[in-house]
């Protein structure tokens, strides 16, 4: 179940036929209330690169229209794909006793397992998105 | 031919003592007032001015555009006004022409046409439904949708309303020749006559006169069945898919009610315009009802004199039935094309639904007839929670009323569905 | 087996991170309000909390208990779960890039929440082996999840039908109700420890 | 960001980690002997105080450290010895020894006095069952049998030691742990040094 | 090894590692964000009452530091906001007029007609979807009070002749009441505005004279009356330039209902 | 200016004349014949609890309405409705002040926090409960032994836990257990005859549907029925379970409360059923005698998500992706 | 200077007293207020590393670059809380025992990251002590009374003597997890009340 967002943003680079646009994290983050002192360096802002189809110039306001994922199923994905990798990992490990101790080889075989579905992960994004063009988000209209 | 039903609805308490009584004529004696806008089409252009001799069935209203209604005078006499701002049933100002009866009652007949829908149109019929739309505009879609099933319903919009079934009874030669001209028209395969599998009388007279031409249909008079959307799915056992601007048409059927076939074959065999309305009068306690065949332009308080319903605490005038009518403001409102009855309640009657909060005991939505839960569209309206309204059907809620009727802590929730829909409707105009 | 099914009953119901341990209030707070929201920060919840936990109950074993430092855990256990969540914000990002832009949000709220921490303490408090910690960081996560989707349903229905007092709208209320949420789960005593 | 930027963002975290770590080490050290006391003191104190009678010292202040064994992965083992003294004459000396019960290890602790006898067993940590296993510890009349034997009495269950009935198991972890505790005791009472 | 070596080069080892992560994670995630956007946020009042026409405050404040608003765009905080906002842009902010709203309707129950009796739910906007609302005049205040109730800063309440009124000190002029009405009754007009015709009814005189004892006729005397040509008569409805108006009063004499009239005496 | 003189309004004009004070005199009628039972039993102890319940339920009521600015609507009997229900739940001889205080939880805790009647998303007589339990433990198992040739001083449930199945037979026959007599227990739940004449009567005016009881006795049947034949001699048969300890008036009286409980046929399915389920695990395994109570107050978390399950819109299109 | 002091002191015990006016910090607040012991000792805790954690940030806030701030603010938050730790061991141990994981989650509390953040980032060292000490006395009294109304009604005790008549049963429901929540969420609603009076009152 794919969507369409719309976001709003602002240029801050133009490149050849592509745009920087920053745009705001996400309301979500409004409301709670921790907000404004969680996160280590995310500023509530992210940049993403955008096709400048409407040739937007920088400083512009745009919108940003985006295909993502719907909810249940990006975070599926994105954390439950790598989860079951680790609990994977840390039972093969575990039980195998690869590396002597018990737990010392469940605890490597885990981490090491999610690095291997985050390889894989890239790989099927790789494969579902990059020839869509329309996962690739792309500047709809100039607001300001 | 047994039909199916639809979940939910319900029997109205109030007893229909209306049904055998036969249409009264209601001549009206002194001053007519007819709005030039009588429908969902336009407004119509006046055609008459102040001092202007008129007959009944001549063209006082033309309509701006080839698929409008006319509208005709309904007494012979002479144009008193032609009003600019009128202040209409639903609110608002529209022209009206006013005509002082000269008593005589001398007709005007049409023009005959080789277009049975010039016919129609030049008729000013309407399709006399909650919402009246002309007929022939309604006839090009169904036409142009190739619709192919014609289905005359002569269910009553509401229990206490019995003019339909009564018309239906009465007028069976004129339905049957509408029926003719209509199917001819668009080409239908199929006709079905729906109706109360109670009104015995109605049943008997429409299956001798038609013979095989159409197929009967007694169905269970549950309110609402006569809407059109849960009428072709108990005919035709088919949904219409609910957009915001449904269409019958969409699923290859077009409904219409028996008084507007009627009037089509009125119009071809005797090529009578559009003069009168055939509607059922009733009181909040059921007593003096009365089935009355009344000129257009009749003020409705003439209309309750003739029934002997007295305007002494009169609370509230309802013109239609009590589940969908509109209440209006004033008894010198004419009659329209609009009146689908007139529902009178008195002021200890009156119900009033509350601003009370939901109890959630889920009555509503058991009983709301298209399958929405109405509380939480009420409640997300309320809250100006409008695209979670959304996100819930509130486009699909045909406003029957039920949910409202059975809510034990009486919240209107038909008033907040419908503020909700008016508030998205804003929304997006301003976008 | 039946020790691990105590462990989880234990953790989601009996003992539930939120509702009876108190950990993890300001995002349950935060993100209750929407449930498209609470179902997106349970998943990120679900990976951070157990991938968290592990690394530092690893850190734990092999650094600190070796090196006598068990004094620095506090210390260690907040940056390298910090740092952590900074890691795995950047590989979504260079992995993932459509899916991270749904669902990244929901990381850095991550950080501050004292859960993820509670529960790389606990482990090591209870001297939990390798599996057990495993185990009980699913468990935890998922009684914090259960929390939330089901505060989030209250609170959806509240929006639309009640009228809670003014001046109780929002936390307050919100924060009574995982009350008598927890209140509920004492109906479960005696299921396990 | 300049390179500049970078390495001065390096350095200063560096610096501030280092030195915090360093820091703590420091008051690490400085309150290693006092967090050692206060453990044993909320850990053994109340066992102690049970068994232990007309001392006038500190128990837990006097206190030795000897290595009584090795680990499965071959790391010495201690165990602390508690010396209850009067006018500074040992009278008695208490410790700690365990046995596995009906779920997990059963602690004791055990005060011999220096003449060979037995002064009190009290039971410390136990994880068995409410109400079943756990009667060995809340039930006094149970370790009461062991007090004032000599060291050299059969302290097995069914001998002169009687189990509690439905909690056998239990019983028999206490008297394999004081058992045990005899053992250790006349295996390293050279060490003790009274 | 002694313990402080041990736990300096552990967490000295720890301080290297987060500071490349970090490194790292600011190249990556790297955005400049004008501190100034923050500081502007943090002047403005925080009601995010929509009122400067963006999604919020801090929407606001990104478009006040980008030059693409005014620095009294946000009418809500009004001139005191507008000069702490200029002071950390450093620029000097136009002393802006002060503005607020005004009722333009004075068919209050006593002399306005209704058509029928009411029964429903408590809101203009609702009303209105019964036959159009109970006031025979199809511009006039429905006096049900949802300007009342939706204004975010209190400035409104209903009087007992079924009008609201503006309590000056506390309007804003954000115009939340302006958007909700459905009659457009409030209007936001500049503080000074001396004179102005109550009243939104564009009917034709003779309908407004059967209906309403207080609406404006569309009679044009005052236009005729005015020595600044300040008054225009648009659609059967007196309008008054403020610009142009010295209040002089001479329309108000003139006026056969009295509904132009000074508001200076209306300031409640 | 002339009055006008007829009342406009939206739709519809006409209503059922259903209104909440006449599902809650329903419900308190459905209740009398289990009061009358509980009378009988215990005497005057069990009118004096049901009547310290009641009034101080409708006097805190009033108290708040009045406290939290809003009006004061005890005459719609909802609070005598939830005060009466709170009463079946007790001991006969809870001390009064604790039924003061449960009844403080049950209108402030359980309703008028959240805004009212309608408006809890717990069943505030619930919340009263088990609140309760757990803080006045003592009090709430101080059975009453009501006349009779008893040979037992605890409800069945605690005897069946502390003696084993195979001891029931020789306590209760079913007969004793349908009425009621003599059976110790709280004031309202030991007569399984009236309350199952109050749970038809509500059947059958309509004030609940029959999906909530029966699928809720159903769950206890099923799961208790699956242990029982797998073993008779540990496990007792569910026609004990369902006899014994609240199920009845769990089922009728408070799982069917319409504000908790969900307002779809499935979901009013699932709820019972999952309800029932509850019941009896908790009844077997955890430190409760009985289930049933808490069961519900568990479920009824899951209402909102139940609600989900709606119910088939008319001409519903399928959603295309939306822009 | 000294009045600013005063202010910066002051402001952190009723106008910005931070459980109730922002809502951070909650978790402790819930769990630990029990009794008022373990409530003022846990406050006492947050008292020194809020000082210490102002007072060390302040000092170096010339020299942390921008990127790493956060990263260096927990570092030195982190090493208070170790320090306190370690006391706590050494000299209360009891409490230590008893607040448990609380003291190291000291390290997570919103309100000691958000003071270094929002204050001692940008002020001087003397103003930040100030800010801090008042901070924390400001957590410390919203733990106080919070464990205050649980530990009456649910023991009838105050710092552990009988405040209430004799036989005074207890409420157990105070004392228990729903206790906490109920009791903070009145006391929120509350402090909204009187801030929605004190805002009407200044107009
Ligand atoms: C709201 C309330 C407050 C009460 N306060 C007290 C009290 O302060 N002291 C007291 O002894 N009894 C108090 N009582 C209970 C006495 O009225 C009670 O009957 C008597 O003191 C028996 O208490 P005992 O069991 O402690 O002896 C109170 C009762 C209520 C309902
Ligand atoms: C659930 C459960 C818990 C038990 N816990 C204990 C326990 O903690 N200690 C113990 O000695 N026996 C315990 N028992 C009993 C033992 O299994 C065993 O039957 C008993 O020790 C035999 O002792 P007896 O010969 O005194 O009856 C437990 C039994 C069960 C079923
Ligand atoms: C809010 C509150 C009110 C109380 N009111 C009473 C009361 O009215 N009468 C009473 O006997 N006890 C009351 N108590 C408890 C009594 O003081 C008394 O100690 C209680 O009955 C237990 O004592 P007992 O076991 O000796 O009867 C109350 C307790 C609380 C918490
Ligand atoms: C069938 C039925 C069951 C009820 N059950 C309860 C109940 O279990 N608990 C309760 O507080 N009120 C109950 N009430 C009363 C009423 O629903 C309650 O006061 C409000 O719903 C609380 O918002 C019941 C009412 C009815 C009609
Ligand atoms: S009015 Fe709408 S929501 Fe109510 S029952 Fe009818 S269709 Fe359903
Ligand atoms: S019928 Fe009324 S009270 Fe019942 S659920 Fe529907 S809206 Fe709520
Ligand atoms: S001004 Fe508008 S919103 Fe206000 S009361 Fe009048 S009609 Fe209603
Ligand atoms: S009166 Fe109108 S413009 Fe003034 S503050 Fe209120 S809503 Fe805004
Ligand atoms: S204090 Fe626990 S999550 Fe914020």
């Amino acid at each position: 179940m794919a969507h369409i967002r719309e976001e709003e943003g602002e240029v801050v680079a133009v490149e050849g036929n592509q745009a920087k646009v920053r745009i705001r994290r996400s309301p979500a983050c409004d409301s709670c209330s921790t907000h404004k002192t969680c996160g280590l360096l995310g500023e509530g802002e992210t940049v993403l690169t955008a096709l400048n189809t409407v040739g937007a110039s920088k400083g512009q306001r745009v919108r940003v229209s985006l295909k993502v994922e719907g909810g249940v199923k990006a975070s599926f994905i994105l954390y439950l794909v790598p989860l079951a990798g680790l609990v994977a990992g840390a039972l093969i490990g575990y039980h195998s006793q690869v590396l002597g101790d018990k737990d010392i080889s469940g605890a490597v075989f885990s981490l090491l397992f999610v690095v291997l579905t985050f390889i894989g992960l890239k790989y099927y994004a790789h494969l579902k998105y990059s020839g869509d063009q329309s996962y690739n988000p792309k500047i709809t209209k100039v607001v300001a | 031919m047994s039909a199916g039903s639809f979940s939910g609805g319900i029997r109205l308490s109030i007893s229909d003592v209306s049904a055998n009584k036969p249409f009264e004529r209601i001549i009206p004696s002194g001053v007519v007032t007819i709005p030039l806008r009588q429908d969902l089409g336009g407004v119509c252009n006046a055609k008459v001015k102040k001092g202007d001799e008129v007959k009944v069935g001549q063209v006082i209203g033309e309509s701006a555009t080839p698929e409008g209604a006319s509208i005709h005078a309904t007494v012979s006499g002479k144009v008193a006004e032609v009003i600019k701002a009128y202040p209409h049933l639903l609110g608002g100002f529209v022209p009206a022409v006013v005509i002082e009866s000269d008593g005589k009652d001398e007709w005007v007949g049409l023009e005959s046409s080789a277009d049975p829908l010039t016919t129609i149109q030049q008729a000013g019929i309407v399709d006399f439904d909650i919402k009246p739309v002309p007929l022939v505009a309604k006839l090009n879609e169904a036409k142009s949708r190739r619709a192919n099933a014609l289905i005359v319903n002569a269910m009553d919009i509401e229990p206490v309303l019995s003019s339909r079934s009564r018309l239906l009874s009465e007028r069976v030669q004129e339905v049957a020749c509408g029926i003719d001209t209509i199917k001819s028209i668009i080409g239908a395969a199929s006709v079905y006559i729906a109706v109360d599998e109670n009104a015995a009388q109605a049943i008997s007279a429409i299956g001798s006169a038609c013979g095989g031409a159409a197929t009967i249909v007694g169905l269970n008079p549950k309110y609402p069945q006569a809407i059109d959307l849960l009428l072709v799915k108990s005919i035709l056992g088919k949904e219409v898919p609910c957009t915001e601007a449904y269409c019958v048409a969409d699923i290859g059927a077009l409904v219409l009610s028996v008084e507007t076939v009627a009037a089509v074959g009125r119009a071809m065999a005797e090529k009578k315009p559009v003069v009168d309305r055939f509607i059922t009068v009733t009181r909040s306690n059921g007593t003096g009802a009365k089935n009355v065949q009344v000129r257009i332009g009749t003020p409705i308080r003439e209309v309750l004199g003739h029934c002997g319903i007295s305007v002494e605490g009169m609370g509230k005038v309802i013109s239609g039935g009590p589940m969908m009518g509109t209440a209006i403001a004033n008894t010198e409102t004419p009659v329209t094309k609009e009146v689908l009855g007139i529902f009178v309640q008195h002021e200890k009657d009156i119900t009033r639904f509350d601003a009370a909060v939901c109890i959630k005991c889920g009555l509503c939505v058991e009983i709301c007839p298209v399958g929405l839960m109405p509380f939480i569209i009420s409640g997300f309206s309320e809250k100006g929670m409008y695209s979670k309204a959304q996100d819930n059907d509130i486009f699909t809620c045909i406003e029957c009323g039920c949910c409202a009727y059975v809510c034990p802590v009486m919240i209107p929730m038909v008033h907040w569905i419908k503020f909700g829909k008016a508030q998205i409707m804003a929304q997006r105009s301003s976008e | 087996m039946e020790d691990y099914l105590m462990l989880v009953v234990s953790a989601i119901f009996i003992n539930n991170i939120l509702l009876i341990r108190f950990l993890g209030n300001c995002p349950f707070v935060g993100v209750s309000s929407s449930m498209s929201s609470a179902l997106g920060m349970s998943a990120a919840v679900l990976f951070v909390n157990v991938l968290a936990s592990l690394i530092c109950w690893i850190l734990q074993k092999t650094v600190l208990d070796v090196f006598g430092l068990e004094y620095l855990q506090t210390l260690v256990f907040i940056l390298v779960i910090a740092a952590l969540v900074q890691l795995v914000e950047i590989i979504m990002q260079k992995v993932a890039p459509p899916l991270y832009r749904a669902l990244g949000i929901f990381l850095p709220l991550i950080t501050t929440n004292c859960m993820i921490f509670g529960v790389a303490v606990l482990n090591i408090k209870e001297e939990y082996t390798f599996m057990q910690a495993l185990v009980y960081a699913i468990s935890t996560a998922l009684g914090f999840n259960m929390a939330l989707i089901l505060l989030a349903g209250i609170r959806e229905r509240m929006d639309s039908t009640a009228r809670v007092p003014k001046l109780l709208q929002g936390v307050p209320i919100c924060l009574i109700t995982a009350g008598m949420m927890g209140l509920t789960f004492a109906g479960l005593l005696g299921l396990a420890k | 960001m300049s390179l500049r930027d970078i390495i001065k963002m390096i350095v200063v975290l560096t610096i501030v980690s280092a030195v915090c770590g360093g820091g703590l080490a420091l008051v690490r050290i400085s309150t290693a002997d006092q967090i050692t006391y206060q453990k044993i003191k909320f850990i053994k104190e109340p066992a102690l105080k049970q068994i232990l009678v007309g001392y006038d010292n500190d128990p837990v202040s006097d206190r030795k450290e000897i290595v009584t064994g090795k680990d499965k992965k071959g790391k010495d083992v201690a165990t602390t010895f508690f010396y209850a003294k009067k006018a500074g004459q040992v009278i008695t000396i208490a410790f700690e020894t365990e046995a596995p019960g009906f779920a997990g290890n059963v602690g004791v602790m055990m005060a011999v006095k220096p003449d060979g006898t037995m002064q009190g067993v009290a039971v410390t940590t136990l994880s068995e069952t409410p109400g079943v296993g756990t009667r060995v510890k809340e039930d006094p009349s149970f370790c009461a049998q062991f007090v004032g034997k000599p060291l050299t009495a059969n302290f097995s269950l069914g001998a002169e030691i009687q189990g509690l009935s439905g909690a056998t198991v239990s019983s028999t972890a206490v008297s394999n742990a004081v058992k045990s505790g005899v053992e250790l005791y006349t295996k390293h009472k050279s060490q003790l040094g009274f | 090894m002694g313990p402080v070596t041990t736990a300096i080069l552990a967490m000295g080892g720890l301080g290297v590692f987060l500071s490349i992560l970090l490194g790292v994670a600011a190249k990556v995630f790297f955005v400049y964000v004008d501190p100034r956007i923050g500081q502007v946020a943090d002047v403005l009042p925080g009601a995010n009452c929509g009122g400067c026409g963006y999604a919020g405050c801090s929407d606001c404040a990104a478009a006040m530091v980008e030059g693409k608003a005014p620095v009294n765009a946000c009418k809500a905080g009004g001139a005191s906001v507008a000069q702490a906002v200029a002071g950390v842009l450093g620029i000097s902010a136009a002393a802006a007029e002060r503005e607020v709203a005004r009722i333009f309707c004075k068919g209050d129950s006593a002399r306005a007609e209704r058509k029928f009796k009411y029964m429903g739910i408590n809101d203009c906007r609702a009303a209105m979807l019964v036959s159009g609302g109970d006031k025979s005049c199809s511009y006039g205040c429905l006096g049900l009070g949802t300007c009342v109730a939706n204004c975010p800063f209190g400035a409104l309440s209903m009087g007992e002749d079924g009008l609201p009124r503006v309590d000056d000190e506390k309007c804003t002029a954000c115009g939340t009441c302006v958007k909700l009405c459905p009659r457009h009754i409030p209007k936001v007009v500049p503080v000074s505005q001396k004179a102005a015709s109550l009243c939104s009814s564009h009917d034709v005189g003779k309908l407004v004279k059967e209906i309403c004892e207080a609406g404006c006729l569309g009679c044009g005397l005052c236009k005729k009356a005015c020595p600044e040509k300040a008054v225009e008569v648009v659609k059967f409805l007196s309008v008054v330039d403020h610009t142009k108006c010295t209040g002089c009063g001479k329309c108000f004499e003139k006026c056969p209902t009295g509904i132009i009239q000074s508001l200076v005496f209306t300031v409640v | 200016m002339k009055a006008p003189e007829l009342v406009v309004s939206a739709t519809p004009h006409i209503h059922s004349g259903n209104s909440v004070r006449k599902m809650m005199l329903s419900i308190i009628i459905a209740l009398l014949p289990a009061v009358g039972m509980g009378c009988y039993l215990y005497g005057f102890a069990a009118l004096k609890v049901i009547a310290i319940s009641v009034i101080s339920a409708v006097a805190w009521e009033a108290i708040f309405q009045k406290m939290m600015g809003r009006e004061i609507t005890v005459s719609d009997l909802s609070g005598a409705a939830s005060g009466l229900i709170f009463a079946m739940l007790l001991p006969p001889t809870l001390p009064w002040w604790i039924i003061i205080i449960g009844t403080l939880l049950l209108i402030l805790l359980g309703k008028e926090i959240y805004g009212g009647r309608g408006c809890n998303p717990f069943n505030g007589v619930l919340v009263a409960y088990v609140a309760l339990q757990l803080s006045y433990p003592q009090q709430m198992i101080a059975w009453a032994i009501p006349e009779g040739d008893l040979m037992t001083e605890f409800p069945p449930l605690q005897v069946l836990r502390d003696e084993g199945v195979s001891s029931l037979a020789m306590y209760f026959t079913n007969k004793d257990l349908l009425l009621g007599i003599p059976i110790i227990g709280a004031i309202g739940e030991v007569s399984k005859v009236a309350l199952l004449l109050g749970g038809i009567f509500l059947i059958i005016r309509r004030t609940i549907s029959w999906y909530i009881p029966a699928s809720f006795l159903l769950g206890m049947v099923i799961f208790s029925g699956i242990f029982w034949l797998s073993d008779a001699e540990q496990y007792a048969s569910p026609v004990f379970h369902l006899l014994a300890g609240g199920g009845f008036l769990a089922a009728f009286f408070l799982a069917t409360d319409p504000t908790t409980s969900p307002v779809t046929k499935p979901g009013m399915i699932i709820y019972g059923l999952l309800c029932g389920v509850l019941a009896m695990i908790i009844r077997m395994w955890s430190q409760w005698i009985d289930g049933a109570y808490f069961a519900i107050f568990i479920i009824s978390m899951l209402t909102p998500l139940l609600d989900k399950i709606k119910p088939r819109v008319y001409g519903r299109v399928k959603a295309s992706v939306s822009s | 200077m000294a009045a600013r002091i005063v202010k910066e002191f002051t402001k952190g015990l009723w106008k910005e007293i931070a459980p109730f006016r922002f809502v951070l910090g909650l978790c402790s607040v819930l769990a630990v207020t029990t009794d008022v012991k373990n409530g003022l000792g846990l406050g006492c805790a947050v008292i020194f590393v809020t000082t210490m954690s102002n007072v060390l940030v302040s000092a170096l806030r010339k020299i942390i670059p921008d990127k790493v701030r956060i990263a260096v603010f927990i570092v030195i938050i982190a090493t208070g809380v170790v320090i306190v730790e370690l006391t706590m061991q050494a000299y209360f141990y009891s409490l230590f025992l008893v607040l448990g994981i609380w003291i190291p989650l000291i390290v997570v509390n919103c309100l000691v990251l958000g003071r270094a953040e929002a204050f001692a980032r940008k002020e001087g060292v003397m103003l930040s002590l100030a800010d801090g000490v008042g901070m924390g006395l400001g957590f410390t009294i919203s733990l106080v009374v919070v464990a205050t109304i649980r530990e009456i009604l649910g023991k009838g005790t105050w710092f552990g003597l009988p405040v209430m008549w004799e036989g005074y049963p207890g409420f157990e429901f105070m004392i228990r997890p729903v206790g906490a929540f109920v009791c903070l969420g009145l006391l929120l609603g509350i402090m909204n009340v009187i801030s929605a009076r004190g805002r009407r009152k200044r107009k």
